[in-house]
């Protein structure tokens, strides 16, 4: 991270519009920007822990968690503490130093990838010219702290789970990135505040009608989604952790603080491609097509909002980020798991040839009109 | 020295490091994650040169996928878990080519940028470098395509080749794998191979 | 659906290193290292102590072999120590999920063995709770099953359905899994008033809610990806393992011994017996939750069925079987329970010996992984529904 | 097999039924928070009722794990009369029951022939140490507090032979006392002579004088103490003693009050002594956590105290209002204490058993009324003989339907088996 600002990226920060940027010190901006990041690193998955116990405790005609907190919220809180007091072990046959470093390699690059996320008018770190591009890079970087864990444990399960986590992995980023280019395409841009702005604009052809790119771009917002589950593990893909066939998976033998990092992964993952689809399709921080936030009507209704403007953009933001995490707990509630073979099967017969289908498609309309 | 220079030696040392632990590791495993080290500092190489995208792809394509492919298939095989010796045999010849070509890379790259002044680096856009791509170089990048492509599918024909067509007799060496097999088996194994019932597909059909 | 196979002839002239010639069979996959999985005894999977040993070659196993006895308590022989009073409270536990069932093999083997005559309300209300029994014991299966295959949500329902008629039988019984109602001569009490009323009731909630499990399992695309056509067994292996129960019925058998061999008064009534087509994990499944369905009409035709009169007869102070032998089987939730009971008149068991399903199911297990992969490995063990209490007694 | 419905239809029917999950009330019981109320018959603990026990052994014998330990002494019982033989009986020191053993198969509740022990269905009693979980005789005892009626029977059921004959009796009686009240009528009518009435009360309210086992008389204790005798003796005495004062006490009572010959029921119809069990006595829980009981033994005996101040109030205002003439008909007696003798607890079986069960409490109550009035039988209480004809009309009307002749038959036999019996309550009534 650290190499990221002080150097290359360094330049954007001067022409970036975030209103994190107060002053015009460097330092002040920069702590404010880290505080941001960590505040959503940390909290969100929270948030979307928290979301999956009560509305997975709903969904199986349960209360889920009731008894920490008011309504059960500081649950995960209480488990992170539990978490910490729990003892570290490693098996003694483990490559303790990989063991060790692994669930931290997962971890950073899923906290990397928040850096150029826009939460709102003018709410992110960095509006890099290639977010969308540094995003799946980040993203993919994770699965190299996955298959450390497996293969370091020491253990069978662990090695399938390590396995399987790196077969879905690079089946699902080509999917994911065919898809994302589809829209990169439309929008003309890689940076993410620039095609959240691409969206306001964007109109149906012929007409005044003012859409979201979910709706020309049906078929890539369903391929990056199912794609976006393979990545997270998250079910019906989960067989890198399937835990009633491989205990479970990369993870069996973490306990204590690293199996929370684990863990930590996992929902901080929810939540950025939720944050990334929303800002790829469903247009980012608008409240509905073709209508400004209230007060940002001035400035094109992008950015300049004002306190209200500002607060609001957030918060559809963070609603629309929350209703795709309750689609994934959804999803986790419905459907019984896939084979390893017949996702692998899914991503390169049917995935991958609908990416390209719909990469065409889009660039023949893009070219055309 | 600037900031940035510092920058770009700290980077190098982490690429550099990582490529000499990748060769003298003893365990298979750490020496492709060393190896993946490598990758990610060459990718911050291109970042300090501030060619952004390449130091993105750089990640994308190689940590992302070439070292994750790497650890893949080395615990689809038997990489031992934990420490166990490992020996190519061929350190020799190995540290000769490497010398060699630092040598002669190093001469080269000196000798011809070695007299430039140092200036501000600023990248190329991403505009540029996709007009630069898909305008000037569109040949290049198809035949370069065709030949991943070509790559891609001889990989796969190679592959299903090599393990052979049902009822295919091949001539292998012998391994010990009789400590895990009770001779019985064997025994049985073989009647059932002499009397020709077939292999175990039919059985499992 | 093998792998491709290596096959080395081991001839004794040749040492290893040296070049012999091998034939290759299988389908040209790729082949890759081999690994001895060992799924067990204390596995998530394995709901039990119940211990798979897989030769895995990949993901895909080339044998199993489970290994049981992780949980042998020896009922048999405790049996023979105890009188014919209390082994009700120790047969209702070798298969805990279908206790009443269990008593009720046993009690009927006694009074066959002494020829007594069961009053009829006692062997309608037998039937009764026999079939809230297996209602209970399949949803547990429904709920495992599914969770087996990653499906977390059914398991939920199950057991709130399961509540509801756990707590019926205990207004009845006094007991949740133990029931230990059942007793030489017919049962210890009577019904609490209001308990057929509440039977109906609940047979009708049950009954309400069982599209959602049609829906939630039976219907959805990814379980039968996951189900169909995997571990099928055909029907002369099936009969040849000896597999009974919702096992047997996959392949197309309605073998049942409520039907075929009716005992209590199951000759009375309607009872269908749902049968799958190919006899693969689909299959079992589907005949598991439609005897769910049949039991449930059972129990509402029972319901206009039950004559007054007296539950139990007089017993001698001490209940002694005569000198002989007898075997009676009846159909468990799981399949078929038999008792094989010789006396030799004394006030214990000579020999009980058990002939439990979820044992005669387990046999089928080595057949139907071989050459699979370990999911499906779980998808099978799921689907043969054992209790590991039942296979080790 | 299932009909194949078009792909993706069973993916959108499983969201379909967890998303309607989640506008659902969960069915969760928060547990701590909520109790479930169990039914009487739930095996959760053994309660003792020590004064019952004759220290027979059978319990501790059929065990199947032998987890019940008795130990006991013989006593000498002095000659009840002069030149009398003595006697010797058993008393017992320790009845432990080690419910880390235990099964919980109720062998030794089934077997007590004395009624000693009980289930009760409460089962908070986890302990941190397995040692803890041997309950002693002192504890038994208190479990006793929690024990429930047992439940009414079915319908249908044959009664157990002793509550069947115990009912028989009270039938007889009920015939007697209304005989009698027949002839008092006869003799009010003749000019009044009413010598004759006070025994005849007195005798007819024998049977239901009832007091509560639990007791003991101070001063008998006191006295026996003094003489030398052992505690546990002394108890037992000044026990009955208790009882026996008491009875005189209220015989008393009943005779004092006898001018009137409808204010003979001190004990109401057991329907109107009917108490909601889950309530508890705030003032004796306050006493009892006071005194460091833990909040569960508290909670049972708050429970049970509630019931008796309940049970007593409702049969003061019974005895209040009794106006009509509720007098002859109701002389079973109203067990409201376990204490109570085997009998009286038996016949409760049907009486009151409904008593604590708060949930079925009107129409349970009602039925109960009804199964104690002779008058109105029921379907289930007549035999028909011959069940193995049929009802050819339902019979041919059912194959006709398209049932399978086995179906159609069963039916028609249990039509005709129902038919029968209505014609023969048809008959009764008639007659």
């Amino acid at each position: 991270m650290m190499l990221l600002v002080t150097s290359g990226v360094a330049p954007y920060l001067a022409q970036a519009e975030s209103i994190l940027d107060v002053g015009d010190t460097f330092i002040v901006p920069l702590l404010l920007k880290l505080a941001f990041v960590l505040g959503i690193f940390f909290v969100g998955p929270l948030v979307a822990g928290y979301l999956e116990h009560k509305a997975m405790g709903r969904m199986q005609h349960r209360r889920g968690p009731v008894e920490a907190g008011p309504f059960g919220t500081l649950q995960l809180v209480a488990d992170g503490i539990k978490f910490i007091q729990k003892e570290d072990l490693i098996p003694s046959a483990a490559d303790k130093w990989v063991f060790a470093m692994a669930p931290g390699v997962a971890l950073v690059p899923a906290m990397l990838a928040l850096l150029v996320i826009p939460f709102g008018p003018g709410v992110f770190a960095l509006d890099l010219e290639l977010g969308l591009f540094y995003v799946l890079a980040a993203s993919s970087v994770s699965v190299l702290g996955v298959l450390m864990g497996g293969w370091s444990s020491a253990n069978k399960f662990s090695l399938f789970g390590g396995l399987r986590a790196g077969g879905q992995l690079i089946a699902y980023e080509l999917p994911l990135i065919l898809a994302a280019i589809a829209v990169a395409v439309q929008a003309g841009t890689l940076s993410l505040v620039g095609i959240v702005e691409a969206q306001a604009e964007f109109m149906l052809f012929g007409t005044g009608i003012n859409l979201w790119y979910v709706i020309p771009q049906l078929l890539g917002f369903g391929i990056f989604f199912v794609a976006a589950l393979a990545e997270l593990s998250r079910p019906p893909f989960d067989m890198p952790i399937g835990d009633s066939e491989l205990v479970f998976g990369y993870m069996t033998e973490y306990s204590g603080i690293k199996y929370a990092m684990y863990m930590l992964t996992e929902y901080a993952g929810m939540v950025t491609m939720s944050a990334l689809m929303v800002v790829l399709y469903l247009g980012g921080w608008q409240l509905l097509p073709g209508v400004p936030l209230p007060g940002c009507e001035a400035a094109g209704g992008l950015f300049d909002c004002g306190v209200t403007g500002t607060l609001l953009g957030v918060g559809v933001m963070l609603g629309k980020i929350l209703l795709l995490v309750f689609v994934m707990v959804w999803l986790r509630v419905a459907y019984p798991r896939l084979r390893e073979d017949q996702l692998q099967r899914i991503a390169w017969l049917v995935m991958v040839p609908l990416a390209l289908l719909n990469l065409a498609l889009v660039t023949i309309a893009k070219v055309v009109y | 020295m600037t900031g940035h220079d510092l920058v770009f030696v700290a980077v190098g040392l982490l690429t550099a490091g990582g490529a000499v632990f990748t060769v003298t590791s003893k365990n298979l495993m750490h020496a492709a994650l060393f190896f993946a080290v490598t990758l990610g500092g060459i990718a911050g190489v291109f970042l300090t040169l501030a060619a952004d995208f390449l130091a993105l792809v750089q990640i994308v394509v190689y940590v992302g996928a070439v070292a994750v492919l790497f650890m893949f298939g080395l615990m689809l095989t038997r990489a031992p878990i934990g420490r166990e010796a490992l020996d190519g045999q061929n350190r020799g010849l190995a540290m000769a080519v490497a010398g060699g070509l630092f040598v002669v890379l190093s001469t080269l790259v000196i000798g011809a940028f070695g007299d430039l002044p140092t200036a501000e680096v600023t990248g190329p856009r991403i505009d540029d470098l996709g007009i630069a791509i898909f305008a000037d170089w569109v040949l290049p990048f198809e035949v370069l395509s065709m030949l991943l492509l070509a790559a891609l599918i001889g990989a796969i024909v190679l592959a299903r080749r090599e393990s052979g067509e049902s009822g295919e007799e091949l001539t292998v060496t012998r391994i010990e794998m009789a400590q895990d097999r009770d001779p019985e088996a064997l025994e049985r194994e073989q009647a059932a191979l002499t009397s020709g019932s077939g292999g175990t597909g039919e059985e499992h059909a | 659906m093998s792998d491709l196979d290596l096959r080395q002839e081991f001839l004794a002239g040749t040492a290893p290193g040296e070049d012999i010639a091998v034939q290759l069979s299988g389908d040209g996959q790729f082949r890759t290292a081999d690994m001895s999985l060992s799924i067990g005894p204390a596995h998530p999977a394995t709901h039990g102590v119940f211990r798979i040993v897989l030769d895995l070659d990949g993901e895909r196993g080339r044998e199993a072999r489970p290994v049981i006895g992780y949980m042998h308590r020896g009922f048999e022989k405790l049996a023979e120590h105890r009188d014919f009073r209390q082994i009700f409270a120790l047969v209702n536990r070798h298969d805990w999920l279908s206790g009443f069932s269990n008593e009720l093999g046993t009690a009927l083997a006694v009074e066959k063995l002494m020829e007594f005559e069961v009053p009829d309300r006692a062997q309608w209300i037998r039937m009764l709770l026999a079939e809230w029994n297996r209602v209970l014991n399949h949803l547990m299966f429904i709920g495992s099953y599914a969770l087996e295959l990653g499906a977390i949500t059914p398991m939920f329902y199950a057991f709130r359905e399961r509540e509801d008629i756990q707590h019926l039988l205990e207004s009845a019984t006094g007991g949740r899994l133990h029931f230990t109602y059942n007793q030489v001569g017919g049962l210890k009490i009577d019904l609490p008033k209001g308990f057929l009323a509440e039977s109906t009731q609940v047979s009708s909630l049950v009954r309400s809610r069982l599209p959602d499990y049609f829906d939630l399992v039976l219907g959805n695309e990814i379980f039968h990806g996951r189900t169909k056509g995997v571990g099928p067994l055909p029907m002369e292996v099936a009969l040849s393992l000896g597999v009974s129960g919702p096992t047997l019925q996959a392949p197309g058998l309605p073998e049942d011994p409520r039907v075929t061999e009716p005992y209590l008064k199951y000759g009375e009534i309607d009872v269908e017996v749902p049968v799958g087509e190919n006899g693969d994990a689909f299959d079992r499944f589907y005949c598991l939750l439609h005897r769910i369905r049949v039991s449930l009409d059972i129990i509402d035709q029972i319901h206009d069925h039950i004559p007054p009169g007296p539950v139990n007869s007089k017993l001698p102070k001490m209940v002694k079987a005569p000198e002989g032998a007898t075997y009676v089987r009846i159909e468990n939730p799981l399949g078929q329970l038999g008792y094989w009971l010789e006396s030799d008149g004394g006030r214990t068991p000579w020999r009980l010996k058990m002939r439990t399903p979820s044992f005669s199911n387990v046999q089928a297990i080595p057949y139907l992984m071989r050459g699979q992969l370990i999911p499906d490995a779980g998808s099978i063990l799921g689907s043969v529904f054992f209790v590991v209490g039942d296979i080790d007694r | 097999m299932a009909p194949s419905a078009p792909p993706g239809i069973g993916l959108l029917k499983g969201l379909g039924v967890t998303i309607k999950h989640l506008f659902q009330r969960p069915s969760t019981l928060m547990y701590p928070h909520e109790r479930d109320v169990l039914a009487p018959r739930t095996r959760g603990v053994i309660a003792l009722m020590d004064e019952n026990c004759t220290v027979c052994m059978l319990c501790s014998r059929e065990c199947p794990d032998w987890c019940i330990y008795i130990e006991s002494h013989k006593e000498t019982v002095p000659p009840a009369k002069e030149g009398g033989r003595a006697r010797t009986r058993n008393v017992l020191d320790r009845f432990a029951i080690d419910f880390s053993l235990c099964m919980y198969c109720g062998i030794c509740v089934e077997v007590c022939p004395f009624d000693a022990l009980w289930w009760s269905p409460e089962f908070e009693y986890s302990e941190y140490e397995m040692g803890s979980l041997l309950h002693e005789m002192d504890k038994l005892r208190e479990w006793a507090d929690t024990v429930p009626p047992p439940p009414p029977l079915d319908e249908g059921a044959v009664l157990p032979a002793e509550v069947s004959d115990a009912l028989a009796k009270v039938e007889k009686e009920r015939e007697l006392a209304a005989a009698k009240e027949l002839e008092a009528k006869q003799a009010a009518e003749a000019p009044a002579e009413t010598a004759g009435d006070a025994p005849k009360k007195g005798k007819a309210a024998e049977p239901e004088i009832h007091v509560k086992a639990g007791e003991i008389d101070q001063e008998a204790f006191d006295r026996l103490i003094a003489e030398g005798k052992s505690e546990r003796m002394a108890r037992s005495k000044a026990k009955a003693a208790y009882v026996k004062k008491e009875k005189a006490r209220l015989l008393a009572e009943a005779e004092a009050a006898g001018g009137d010959a409808e204010a003979e029921s001190p004990a109401p119809k057991a329907a109107e002594v009917k108490v909601d069990a889950g309530e508890i006595d705030q003032e004796t829980f306050d006493r009892l956590i006071a005194e460091g009981k833990p909040e569960r033994m508290a909670r049972a005996k708050a429970k049970a105290a509630y019931v008796k101040k309940e049970k007593a109030r409702l049969r003061a205002e019974a005895e209040s209002d009794t106006g009509e003439g509720t007098g002859a008909d109701e002389p079973a007696e109203v067990p409201s204490e376990l204490g109570a003798s085997p009998e009286a607890a038996r016949q409760a079986l049907d009486a009151d058993g409904a008593a604590t069960d708060d949930d079925a409490a009107p129409e349970v109550a009602a039925e109960a009324a009804t199964t104690e009035a002779p008058a109105a039988r029921k379907l289930g209480d007549i035999h028909v003989e011959g069940a193995g004809e049929i009802d050819q009309e339902v019979f041919d009307q059912l194959v006709a339907e398209g049932k399978s002749e086995r179906i159609a038959r069963a039916k028609a036999k249990a039509a005709w088996v129902k038919k029968q019996k209505q014609a023969k309550l048809d008959e009764e009534g008639g007659a």
